[in-house]
């Protein structure tokens, strides 16, 4: 019934790509109305996935289309990992379509974006429910591909164009790494659907490969180090809302795909798989955030900050298969249950985050941190919303960032029990790397809100910018709405994923109480606890208690003065800290070695007046230690071959000869003779 | 007629071809290398008449006829004229020297003979000789068009090479098509000539001046 | 079989052939480009007609059986479809002077010439026939590729001509060895060249001399298709000549001699003895892609970056049948059917683009999707097919290439796929540029035709998603057939 | 009745922490003062300074918006919740399992969080370099602050402070080098926390040298007095921390009477005492530190705690 209802919004979705090619563009109501449907397919789409997942455990749904592959089939299932991530695919995207009803109308070209965005949804759903590689890999690569096109909507800037080549290219890469890797899980006697793979038997070398080419594969969808480089420059192209979806939805469809892969289709995935992840999980979350940190670009600090959350929910994975597969079950759901929860927390507040990023675009046309600024005083109810993201994200009670962190680093801390010394060794490491990734992400969310939302405005478009419309205000406060409910119930979340883990791990975590305050209970009580509710509650009731005293003995007198700033006010705002400045003491920090980053001051001497200057140098050492060798080989090889599109025909003829000679050759030296 | 001589004339007829062959290769100069074709032409003829007559297949005296007087005569003429009109006649140009590319053509008789004398060991004597001997003349051929220069000499050796397939084509007992296929490729080969001809097509085949190679084809920076 | 079929082949060689004697006294533009529409438009009924005949039909010299008949119809199909586009193509050629209405004449015979010759070629039941259609389809291609008498398209045309007569040189002597093999067996004369009975007896063939054989036929009727180190008259050719003849060579003259190439790999792998013409292939195809994806990034030209793709990917099908069984060669059918769909679409927005933009520079074409939609888009949609992205039906063929290689020859996948990415990675380099950023050069709206080129695209669309139950199962029959 | 009396409790820890959090500044003053021969400010003199800035009108700068003058009533309600969830005199309050030491830790982080925006919401270059280099120093303190509490909870086996106390109360826990790593690292993130020297100093307003003073730089009047306050409460907490995980003798168990309580009240003064004799001795003794210096001192921190996990598994697996 649910897969039935989620199909037939997949077909609205794609009724309204292509009546907007055709209509969009025809004037803003074309726009409106079309969004909306979209936006009105992803709410029901959302409601039957929530309602399948709540449903569990019934079994599966399954459906076979004649479709795809002409022997097979496309094969669809609907159980409750599906529908877990139906269920975020389809909020985040019906939020999205939301907001394009207001920013469609800023879209210079609305028929490059709206028919992409509708089936880019649609695309996103069939991956999810796919039950063959061939379905699953159409519709991956299609996501791929759509999203390629919205990054491309706005394609007069280079950048974009470049951002677009990288972005496919990478998705290329990815599509073939996991063929290769289905290839492996199919066997030779290639039988493509899901059904075939669960029960094929796999030897540990097959399996291993598999699992590896599968990490490559979504790893550098969802934007794993070191095949991230895609994201901060696709992701910030797209419009916003789209980013949104890029960032917020897409990267957990790809993590979808890690985890059907890992727990699913592969069986019980083996030990040393968790070191590959945790690893990968560590360095990704540690690397984005300090890339994050240093940018001074709202959204593409957005996009850094996508590539830290994923590193966190590979952690918690990582951390499930440990525990798996030394047959810590309760545990292993423990990690997984704080995966999946990062992963509907991040789908959450990183639409919002982004969406707000859309507002600020739309309103000032910078997209710039160092020309932003003092808005929350122009756009109080966006400022606030963002605000609400910028805490999520930070992982800061009693939002619900931090309730899957939380529960991540109760994962953490259960490892001491595992026998592998590696782990033992390595949990904790990656533990400390989490939580440095933690604390600089809040770092990096000051900076992001206190640059663009606080402070005097640096430049005169931040300074007349307008709040942007209810319809879009609406869409981030029910973002902002979900984030807090999470954060206060997190309980009904981790009862609600227990059909999922039930399934890929055959654990759950313990039933949640359900009274009173709704504390969540990773093991038991004695060992960690932890109430949102009460938490939220308990700082209401202290911070108006404190108010309300002091509003009784108090001074009220309030007197608006020019800034004291130690006696030395700055006139001009462009004198106020900086994103750059900002960044510079963890710059120094971390910067110097892993970014190369160099700062050069250029005083002038006593009596001169000229300005002084300061410049700043950083370097992308993975790209500049993997990509572009990898770019100047290809280009080396291309020029070296090139060379024989300019010979004279004697030589071709050379060719020919040579050929033939070698293939005779060959053949007279053929052992059968 | 007995079975030894017949063979033995048809033997020494395909060594001849092949030795023709090699005296192409040896040749620098133009008008020495057309000499050779012709002679390289006659000796086909000779060589298919003699299989026409052996194997009793009239029809394949025409292709005979045409290699006379077509590769003999006419186009050698041609050819004499083409190099007059542009003026190439005391051009000398090879690629590599002669004694390595002797070398070389030694080594690819010797391919041809290990290729093709264990694979016909069922197929009767005449015809694995021949078959044997008209791929060294292909293989000749071929070397030929690749370490000369000139369009000339580069025309000569596709024609030599056409002649080993001729020769292949008349061992092969009761082949069909072989007089059409002969037409054909005579056909082939006039154009040739005549592209050379009206396009004045002299270097062609290997232009060292690559600048006017790029302004063709537009392709580098 | 009725007896109204079996002169359906007849018919399907006569139609070009009378209409290119027609087309050689006819006058005028109009009434030359709707006859050469009209010839091939009945060819492609002719054709499809054949559909009809269960089994074998062998008349006389002719044959049409399970695995020429989707080249057949494919071969009248995009002839037809690019007589549309050319019609519209050459009149923009005549009214900018590029072409004589003389020459024109000549264009439209030599057209049908070429249907006939490709016809003839996917007809014949002897292989000597077979050559001789594939030699005058190469002469007539020769001629076109030089209409245009400029220094380039004088200079593509010669070279096509000396590799061309080269690998037909080879190919002949590839068939006199199969006619020695035969003898033997078959006894002298003309049936030992006819396929049907060869394919019957080759199992008692000579194995070894059939081994050389194919060597010749591989390098000779190769050369054709254009494979790696055999290619070099190939992009000049598809640059320098008319853009319907491009598409043309890519989307059917690859395809017909790499059949040919097939049908003698067909009597290898009946012959158990013989050595497996898989290995040989699987080589020559996965050096022309990985060549030809290198080749990508350097080009400048828009037809050679759409020719070498074309290397690219008969590589990929030559590399598929090498590899051989029922299902890699089921993907070796398939994708021949949509590189060919694919990459006539391509030309035929190619062939607009050069003519509004008055170049063939990359450099200098930009933007289209803006300047021109329907033409951009197209070319988008059309780049995106060839470089194998879903949901279009080159996807569905590579992912069974490449599975099937991986059943098979595990090692082998992993070349295949690192080719795919970095032709990918040139393609849509390309493509960023082409079709998106800032228009540049003449902004005048297109006077073209779309409809060939969205009729392609859209049934590679369909054949990306969904294959009909009659078509698969013919082409599992084939492919069973290939072995 | 008992649900009554417990809350009661809680509440009494809540008002408890409230009143002494100025004392325990005003007791490390006061030592520090008398390690260099003054005579320092007398004991009371925080609530006085508190009481006077409330009395005084609040100068609020021009552009400061909503977040400026929320930010002091959220912090110190963040604070105050994390305080009264550390066990002072007694084990096992009513709401004790509300929040484990990570959750109380990440109350933290969310004040500082706000204070930093505080700080950068007037648009001033101070208020910026506060702001920066607090989140610099945070983000080396919290790591370390986990990495510590990660050792405590393999030993204690579990995070929630109350089970942690207990355990370590008992006789099981015996001497070990890990814990005495676990303390050294606390003790340095409390000084880093709480702004003390070597890190930061809450005495001067020399220009480039502070950090905690100089996001605050624009408050005044009760906004002041709260922030203000809300420091005090946060060094109580930390030493709070450190007395009921380090010195967890005689606090009552859960559901004790009132003379329980009155023996652990006693206690957890002297305990205070004697963290504030020590912390001034410290302070004394060592200079402050530059800037870019802190994270290595925090790296420390980090390391120490780092150790200690791993200690603590070859301990365990021998």
């Amino acid at each position: 019934m649910a897969l039935a209802a989620v199909l037939a919004t997949m077909l609205g979705q794609l009724a309204v790509a292509l009546l907007a090619i055709g209509l969009a563009g025809r004037g803003a109501w074309a726009g409106s109305v079309l969004y909306a449907a979209s936006a009105a397919a992803g709410a029901i789409a959302t409601l039957a996935a929530l309602a399948s997942l709540l449903a569990a455990p019934a079994p599966p749904e399954t459906l076979i289309l004649p479709f795809g592959l002409p022997w097979l089939g496309a094969h669809l299932r609907l159980d409750a990992l599906a529908a877990f991530f139906l269920a975020v695919v389809n909020f985040g995207g019906a939020i999205a379509a939301l907001y394009g009803i207001g920013y469609g109308a800023h879209e210079p070209s609305p028929r490059r974006v709206l028919p992409f965005f509708a089936a880019f949804l649609a695309a996103m759903n069939l991956v999810v429910l796919a039950d063959d590689a061939f379905t699953f890999l159409l519709a991956w690569e299609c996501m791929s591909l759509l999203s390629w096109a919205l990054v491309m909507a706005h394609h007069h800037s280079a950048a974009n164009r470049a951002a677009g080549h990288v972005y496919l290219t990478m998705a290329g890469f990815g599509t073939l790494a996991l063929l290769l890797a289905f290839g492996l899980l199919a066997g030779p006697a290639g039988d493509y659907g899901f059904a075939a793979i669960r029960s094929a038997p796999l030897t540990p070398w097959l399996g291993g490969g598999a699992l590896l080419l599968a990490v490559l594969g979504t790893g550098s969808k969802a934007g794993l180090v070191p095949l991230h480089v895609w994201l901060p420059l696709a992701h910030p192209a797209a419009p916003s809302h789209v980013s949104a979806l890029m960032s917020g939805v897409m990267t957990k469809v790809a993590l979808y795909g890690l985890i059907r892969i890992l727990f699913d289709l592969l069986g019980p995935p083996p030990g040393w798989a968790s070191m590959v992840l945790l690893a990968a999980g560590g360095a990704t979350a540690v690397l984005g955030v300090l890339q994050a940190l240093m940018q001074s670009e709202l959204k593409r600090l957005l996009a850094y900050s996508t590539i830290e959350n994923i590193g966190v929910i590979c952690v918690g994975l990582g951390l499930a298969i440990a525990f798996q597969a030394n047959g810590m079950t309760a545990a292993s759901a423990l990690a997984m249950t704080a995966a999946l929860c990062h992963i509907a927390n991040h789908a959450l507040f990183k639409s919002l985050l982004f969406l707000g990023a859309g507002a600020v675009l739309t309103a000032t046309g910078e997209r710039d941190l160092e020309r932003l600024g003092g808005l929350i005083h122009r756009m109080p109810q966006t400022s606030f919303l963002f605000l609400i993201g910028a805490v999520a994200i930070a992982a800061l009670p009693p939002l619900n960032g931090f309730v899957s962190e939380w529960l991540t680093f109760q994962a953490v801390l259960l490892s001491p029990v595992l026998p592998h010394w590696g782990l033992k060794i390595m949990v904790p490491a990656v533990g400390g790397l989490l939580a440095l990734a933690t604390a600089l992400a809040a770092a990096c969310f000051v900076k992001a809100f206190g640059i663009a939302f606080l402070g005097r405005a640096r430049s005169a478009a931040a300074a007349t910018a307008q709040e942007v419309e209810p319809t879009r205000l609406v869409a981030m406060a029910l973002l902002a709405l979900a984030c807090l409910l999470i954060g206060l119930l997190p309980g009904y979340v981790i009862d609600g994923l227990a059909p999922v883990t039930r399934d890929l791990l055959g654990a759950v975590m313990p039933a949640q109480p359900a009274a009173p305050w709704q504390p969540i209970v990773p093991v038991v009580a004695s060992r960690s606890s932890y109430s949102g509710l009460l938490v939220f509650l308990f700082i209401g009731v202290s911070a108006s208690l404190a108010a309300l005293v002091i509003h009784r003995v108090a001074s009220h007198a309030v007197r608006r003065a020019p800034a004291w700033d130690c006696g030395y006010p700055e006139p001009s705002p462009l004198a106020q800290y900086s994103a750059g400045s900002f960044a510079q003491p963890l710059r120094r920090v971390f910067g110097t070695s892993i970014f190369r980053a160099r700062e050069q001051v250029t005083m002038p001497l006593p009596g001169d007046l000229r300005p002084a200057r300061f410049a700043l140098q950083m370097r992308d050492l993975v790209w500049e230690g993997l990509y572009l060798p990898l770019a100047a080989a290809i280009g080396y090889a291309a020029e070296r071959l090139n060379a024989l599109q300019f010979l004279t025909i004697r030589r071709y003829l050379g060719m020919v000869f040579l050929a033939l000679v070698t293939l005779l050759l060959v053949l007279a030296l053929w052992p059968s003779f | 007629m007995p079975h030894g001589l017949a063979f033995d004339i048809a033997h020494l007829l395909a060594g001849g071809l092949v030795l023709m062959s090699f005296l192409l290769l040896y040749q620098v100069r133009l008008y020495a290398m057309l000499n050779i074709f012709a002679l390289h032409a006659l000796v086909l003829a000779l060589s298919v008449a003699w299989q026409a007559l052996v194997q009793g297949a009239p029809h394949l005296y025409i292709t005979a006829l045409i290699a006379l007087v077509f590769k003999a005569i006419t186009i050698p003429v041609a050819l004499h004229r083409i190099i007059q009109r542009l003026g190439i006649h005391r051009e000398i140009e090879t690629v590599v020297g002669i004694g390595p590319t002797m070398l070389v053509g030694m080594g690819l008789v010797a391919l041809a003979m290990v290729v093709m004398l264990p694979v016909t060991a069922n197929a009767d004597a005449l015809a694995r000789e021949d078959l044997a001997f008209a791929l060294s003349v292909v293989l000749l051929g071929l070397l030929v068009m690749v370490t000369r220069r000139n369009a000339v000499s580069q025309v000569v050796g596709f024609m030599s090479l056409e002649n080993g397939l001729v020769l292949a084509a008349t061992g092969a007992k009761g082949m069909p098509l072989v007089v059409e296929i002969s037409v054909a490729f005579s056909i082939l080969i006039a154009f040739i000539v005549i592209g050379i001809f009206l396009f004045r097509i002299r270097e062609r085949f290997d232009t060292v001046d690559l600048q006017a190679l790029d302004r063709f084809r537009g392709e580098r920076r | 079989m009725s007896p109204f079929l079996a002169h359906i082949p007849l018919v399907i060689l006569l139609i070009p052939l009378s209409a290119a004697a027609i087309l050689v006294l006819l006058p005028g533009y109009r009434l030359s480009a709707a006859l050469n529409m009209l010839a091939t438009g009945t060819t492609l009924l002719a054709a499809s007609s054949l559909v009809f005949g269960a089994g074998q039909i062998a008349p006389g010299q002719l044959l049409v059986d399970q695995l020429n008949i989707s080249f057949i119809i494919l071969n009248s199909l995009v002839g037809f479809t690019t007589s549309i586009f050319s019609a519209t193509y050459i009149g923009h050629e005549l009214a900018t002077g590029r072409l004589t209405p003389a020459y024109l004449r000549f264009y439209h015979a030599m057209y049908q010439l070429l249907m006939f010759a490709m016809n003839l070629a996917l007809l014949a039941n002897n292989i000597g026939l077979m050559w001789v259609a594939v030699e005058l389809a190469t002469l007539t291609t020769v001629v076109m590729v030089g209409i245009y008498r400029t220094h380039e398209a004088l200079e593509a045309a010669w070279k096509y001509f000396i590799l061309g007569s080269v690998g037909i040189a080879l190919a002949l002597f590839g068939t006199i060895l199969v006619y020695m093999a035969a003898q033997p067996v078959l006894g002298e004369g003309a049936d030992a060249m006819v396929w049907t009975s060869l394919i019957r007896h080759v199992a008692d063939f000579d194995p070894a001399l059939l081994n050389v054989a194919f060597v010749f036929l591989l390098l000779g009727y190769g050369t054709k298709v254009g494979l790696a180190p055999l290619h070099a008259w190939l992009p000049d050719a598809h640059a320098e000549g008319p853009t319907p003849i491009s598409a043309v060579l890519s989307g059917l003259l690859l395809n017909v001699a790499l059949y040919v190439v097939l049908r003698f790999k067909l009597l290898l792998a009946a012959n158990p003895a013989a050595i497996a013409a898989g290995p040989l292939m699987v080589s020559m195809g996965l050096s022309s892609l990985v060549f030809a994806a290198f080749m990508l990034y350097r080009r400048r030209d828009i037809k050679r970056l759409f020719a070498y793709s074309s290397i690219e990917h008969m590589g990929i099908i030559t590399f598929a049948f090498g590899i051989g069984g029922p299902l890699a060669n089921f993907a070796g059918l398939l994708h021949m059917v949509m590189h060919s769909l694919t990459k006539s679409a391509i030309f035929f927005a190619v062939g607009h683009i050069a003519q509004i933009k008055g170049t063939q520079k990359l450099a200098e074409i930009t933007g289209l999707t803006e300047s021109h939609p329907w033409l951009g888009w197209g070319l988008v949609l059309g780049v995106v097919a060839i470089a194998g992205l879903p949901p279009l039906g080159i996807f569905m063929s590579e992912f069974l290439v490449v599975s099937s290689t991986f059943a098979r020859q595990p090692l082998l996948a992993l070349p295949l796929v690192l080719g795919l990415l970095v032709a990918l990675g040139a393609l849509l380099l390309r493509l960023g540029e082409v079709a998106f950023g800032k228009p540049t050069g003449s902004m005048a709206p297109a006077e073209a035709s779309y409809l060939p080129m969205y009729a392609h695209l859209s049934l590679v669309l369909v054949g990306g998603l969904f294959l009909p139950a009659p078509l698969v199962a013919w082409f599992q029959h084939v492919a069973g057939l290939l072995g | 009745m008992a649900v009554l009396l417990s809350l009661v409790v809680q509440a009494g820890q809540m008002a408890l922490v409230l009143l002494l959090a100025p004392l325990l500044t005003g007791l490390v003053r006061r030592v520090k003062a008398r390690l260099l021969r003054r005579r320092g400010p007398p004991l009371l003199q925080p609530y006085r300074d508190l009481w006077r800035l409330l009395c005084k009108e609040v100068v609020l700068a021009e552009n400061a918006s909503w977040l400026f003058r929320a930010t002091p009533y959220l912090i110190f309600a963040a604070t105050w919740v994390a305080a009264a969830l550390v066990p002072t005199f007694g084990r096992g309050l009513m709401f004790s399992w509300s929040a484990d030491l990570i959750a109380i830790i990440a109350l933290l982080a969310s004040a500082r969080f706000f204070l930093a925006l505080a700080g950068m919401d007037i648009g001033t270059s101070f208020g910026g370099i506060g702001a920066s280099r607090e989140v610099m120093i945070a983000s080396f303190a919290e790591p370390a602050m986990l990495l510590i509490m990660f050792s405590l909870a393999l030993i204690a086996g579990s995070t929630q402070l109350s089970t942690v106390a207990t355990y370590m109360a008992s006789a099981e826990v015996g001497l070990r080098v890990s814990l005495g790593l676990a303390l050294v690292g606390l003790a340095i993130v409390a000084l880093a926390e709480n702004g003390r020297i070597p890190v930061d100093n809450p005495a001067t307003h020399l220009e480039l040298t502070m950090v905690h003073e100089a996001m605050v730089l624009e408050y005044s009047g009760r906004h002041l007095a709260l922030i203000e306050f809300t420091s005090a409460l946060k060094l109580l907490l930390y030493v709070s921390l450190i007395a009921c995980v380090f010195l967890p003798w005689d606090l009552a168990p859960p559901g004790a009477g009132p003379a329980a309580w009155a023996i652990g009240i006693l206690a957890y003064l002297l305990k205070l005492g004697a963290c504030a004799c020590l912390l001034a001795l410290f302070e004394t003794a060592i200079a402050k530190m530059r800037v870019f210096r802190v994270p290595e001192f925090l790296g420390a921190a980090l390391m120490l705690g780092l150790l200690g996990t791993l200690l603590l598994f070859v301990s365990r697996s021998l």
